[in-house]
C-alpha cells in the first residue's frame, strides 16, 4: 500500500473522521492506506496532536500523506503534529485546504489513482461543493 | 526565591486561576465559538499541574519547553498548539529566568512570534494576542506590576468591539462583534498569575 | 425554536451525519432546530429519501430549513425528498451548495443569529476550506 | 397477455435479470463510482417485487407510477431518484399499455425526461442516459426487438471511452475512461428484460 499517498482524517468529531473514512474505503477499498481520528485526549469534541501523529505515521508512506481537517482547532493541531515528526517527514505531508468528507473522497480517489502528493491536494482542493 | 521554588508557585497560580475561571472562560466561547475554551485550558494545566514536581526540578526554561509540550498534546483546542507554542519558544529563548525588564519582554516577545507564527495572525484578529502584545508594549513602557495588569485587562475589554478574523469566532463575522474573546481572557488570566507570583518574590 | 431558520444534514454516512450535528450543537446549544440523517433503507452507506423528508419535518421552520448534503446521491435524494414534500414547503427549503460539515456549522451558526433562509444558504455556501 | 399478466411479468423479469446481475453492476461501480449499483438496484427492484401482486391489479400507468416511488425509497443511491422519476414520468406519460412504436417512444421519452431534469445531465456524460437515448432512437428508427438489443448493449460499450461528468465518476475525471458505466449497464438490463416481455407477448 506504501505505493502511494496515504490519506489522515482528522475532525474534531471521532464520528465524522471514521464515517467519513468508510465513505472512503468504499470509494477506494483497500487501494490506499487511510487512517482517521476525531477527539480531543478526553474524547470529546476536539482534536489530539499525539493522535495525529500516531495516525500520519500509521499510514505512512513514501509517497507522502494527505492530511484533511475540518475546522481552526483541527488544522492548527494538525500542523503541531506534523511539525513534532519532524523536518523531514514533514517535506512529505501535506494539509489540503479543502473540506474534510469530501475532499477526503476526492484525495482518496485521486491517491488510489497513483498520483503524487501534490496532485492528491490539488484534485481534494479543486473540489467545489 | 530559588528557582525550582519558583517554577512551581507559578504552576500553582497558573493552574488556580484558570480552574477559578474555566467556566467563565467556557461562557465566553458559547458567545462566540464552541464553548470549550475553560475546559480546555483547564484539561492542558492541569496536565501541566501533575507534572509538577518534575518541572520544579527543571531549569526555568527546561520547564517551559516541558509544559509547553504538556499543553499541545492536552488542550485539545487550537489554543493549545498556540499556548503551547508559546512556552515552548520562551523556554528556548532562555535558560535561567529572566532578571531584568528586558529580559523579561524578550521573553514574551519569543511567546507573541510562536504565537504569531502557528496561528498565522496578528493583533486586531480578535485574539490572545490582543492581551499578549499590549502586555508586552506595557512592559517595555516601564510599567509596574499593577500597570501590568491594569494593561491586560484593558486589553481583554478592547476585544469586545473588534470582529474576529481568526479561529472559530471569525465564522461569526460581524456577529463575533461585542463579545470578549476567550483566549484574551485565559491570557489575562496568565498574566495576572505571574503577576502575583513576582510580588510573593 | 421556529423563529430561526432549521438545519438538516444528510449524509451517505449516519456517523458523519451525526458527528456533524454534534460540532454544530456545540456552536450553537439549542438555538435553531437540527437534524440529521444518514445510510440508506437498510442502514449502509447512502442516503433515504424517506428520512430525508422526516428530518425535513421534525425541524419544519417557518422560517425555512438549510439542506446540507454530501456527494452525489446525497444530493438527488434531498432534491427528490423536497419535491415529495409538495411545491408549498419546496418553497422554504434549499439545498446548500457546501461541503457538508463545514458548510453545516456555517449555515447553522448564521441562522442562531436569526438571519434569514437566503443569508444562511449565502453564508455555508461562502465557506472557504 | 393480459394488462395485469404483463404487469406482473415484466416485474419478474426486470427482477430476475437485476438479481442476476447484481455483481456484475457492483464490480462496474467499484471501478469508477462507490461499489454499491448492484446492492441498491437489488434493493430496489426487490421492493418492488413485493409489491408484485398490488401492481398486477393496477393500471400500467399506476403500476409504473407506484414501482417507481417504490425506487425512488428503496434504492438509496443517486439511481433511485432517477429510474425512479423516470418510471413515475412514464406512468404519468400513459393510462395504459403502449400498443404502437410511436406510443412506445413516447413512453420512453417521457422517462429519458425524467432523467435529465433529475440528474440536470443530458447525454455524454457517461451515465444510463447514453444507454436510454440510443434504444429511443433505435425504437424511432424502426428498430426490431433484436435490433434494440443490439443497439442497447452497443451503447453500453460506448461509454467505455468516455469522460464522465455526472455521478461519483466524475470524481475521478480522465480516469473514468476506460470503464463501463454501471448505470448504463443497468438501463440496458432493464432494456433487455422489456424485450423478453415483448418477445413473451
Ligand atoms: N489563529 C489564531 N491566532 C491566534 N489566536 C487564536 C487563533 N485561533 C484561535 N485563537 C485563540 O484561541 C481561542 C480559542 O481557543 P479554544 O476555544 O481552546 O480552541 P478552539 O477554537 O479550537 O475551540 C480564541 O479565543 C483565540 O484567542
Ligand atoms: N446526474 C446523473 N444523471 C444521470 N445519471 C446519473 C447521474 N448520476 C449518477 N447517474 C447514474 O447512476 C449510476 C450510479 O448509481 P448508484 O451507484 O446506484 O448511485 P450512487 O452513485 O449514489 O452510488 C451511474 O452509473 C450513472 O449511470
Ligand atoms: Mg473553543
Ligand atoms: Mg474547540
Ligand atoms: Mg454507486
Ligand atoms: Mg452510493
Amino acid at each position: 500500500m506504501t505505493d502511494k499517498v496515504s490519506i489522515v482524517i482528522v475532525s474534531h468529531s471521532p464520528e465524522v473522521a471514521k464515517g467519513a473514512a468508510d465513505m472512503v474505503r468504499q470509494m477506494v477499498g483497500d487501494d490506499i492506506a487511510i487512517a482517521s481520528c476525531g477527539g480531543n485526549s478526553e474524547g470529546g469534541l476536539g482534536t489530539d496532536v499525539a493522535a495525529i501523529m500516531k495516525s500520519i505515521e500509521a499510514v505512512w508512506s513514501p509517497r507522502g500523506v494527505a492530511v484533511l481537517v475540518d475546522l481552526g482547532g483541527a488544522e492548527t493541531n494538525s500542523e503541531m503534529a506534523i511539525e513534532l515528526l519532524g523536518p523531514e517527514k514533514a517535506k512529505q505531508i501535506v494539509i489540503c485546504n479543502a473540506p474534510v468528507v469530501e475532499g477526503a473522497v476526492m484525495a482518496a480517489t485521486e491517491a488510489a489513482g497513483g498520483s503524487d502528493l501534490e496532485t492528491v491536494r490539488q484534485t481534494a482542493e479543486d473540489f467545489k461543493a | 526565591m530559588t528557582s525550582d521554588v519558583l517554577n512551581a508557585r507559578l504552576i500553582d497560580l497558573i493552574g488556580d486561576r484558570i480552574e477559578a475561571h474555566a467556566d467563565e472562560l467556557t461562557e465566553l466561547d458559547q458567545a462566540i465559538g464552541d464553548g470549550d475554551h475553560g475546559d480546555n485550558m483547564r484539561r492542558g494545566f492541569r496536565a501541566v499541574s501533575a507534572e509538577r514536581d518534575a518541572l520544579a526540578n527543571m531549569t526555568f526554561g527546561e520547564a517551559l519547553k516541558k509544559a509547553g509540550m504538556t499543553l499541545v498534546m492536552k488542550v485539545g483546542g487550537a489554543s493549545g498548539p498556540l499556548y503551547g507554542s508559546a512556552f515552548m519558544a520562551m523556554g528556548k529563548s532562555t535558560e535561567a529566568m529572566p532578571e531584568s525588564r528586558a529580559q523579561a519582554a524578550q521573553l514574551l516577545e519569543a511567546g507573541i512570534e510562536a504565537v504569531k507564527a502557528r496561528g498565522k495572525s496578528d493583533v486586531g484578529a480578535k485574539t490572545m494576542l490582543d492581551v499578549l502584545v499590549p502586555v508586552l508594549k506595557s512592559i517595555e513602557a516601564g510599567a509596574d506590576i499593577a500597570d501590568v495588569r491594569k494593561a491586560a485587562d484593558e486589553a481583554v475589554e478592547a476585544t469586545k468591539p473588534m470582529l474576529a478574523t481568526k479561529g472559530r469566532a471569525a465564522f461569526l463575522g460581524e456577529r463575533s462583534v461585542g463579545h470578549i474573546d476567550p483566549g484574551a481572557r485565559s491570557s489575562a488570566l496568565i498574566v495576572h498569575a505571574v503577576c502575583d507570583a513576582l510580588e510573593e518574590k
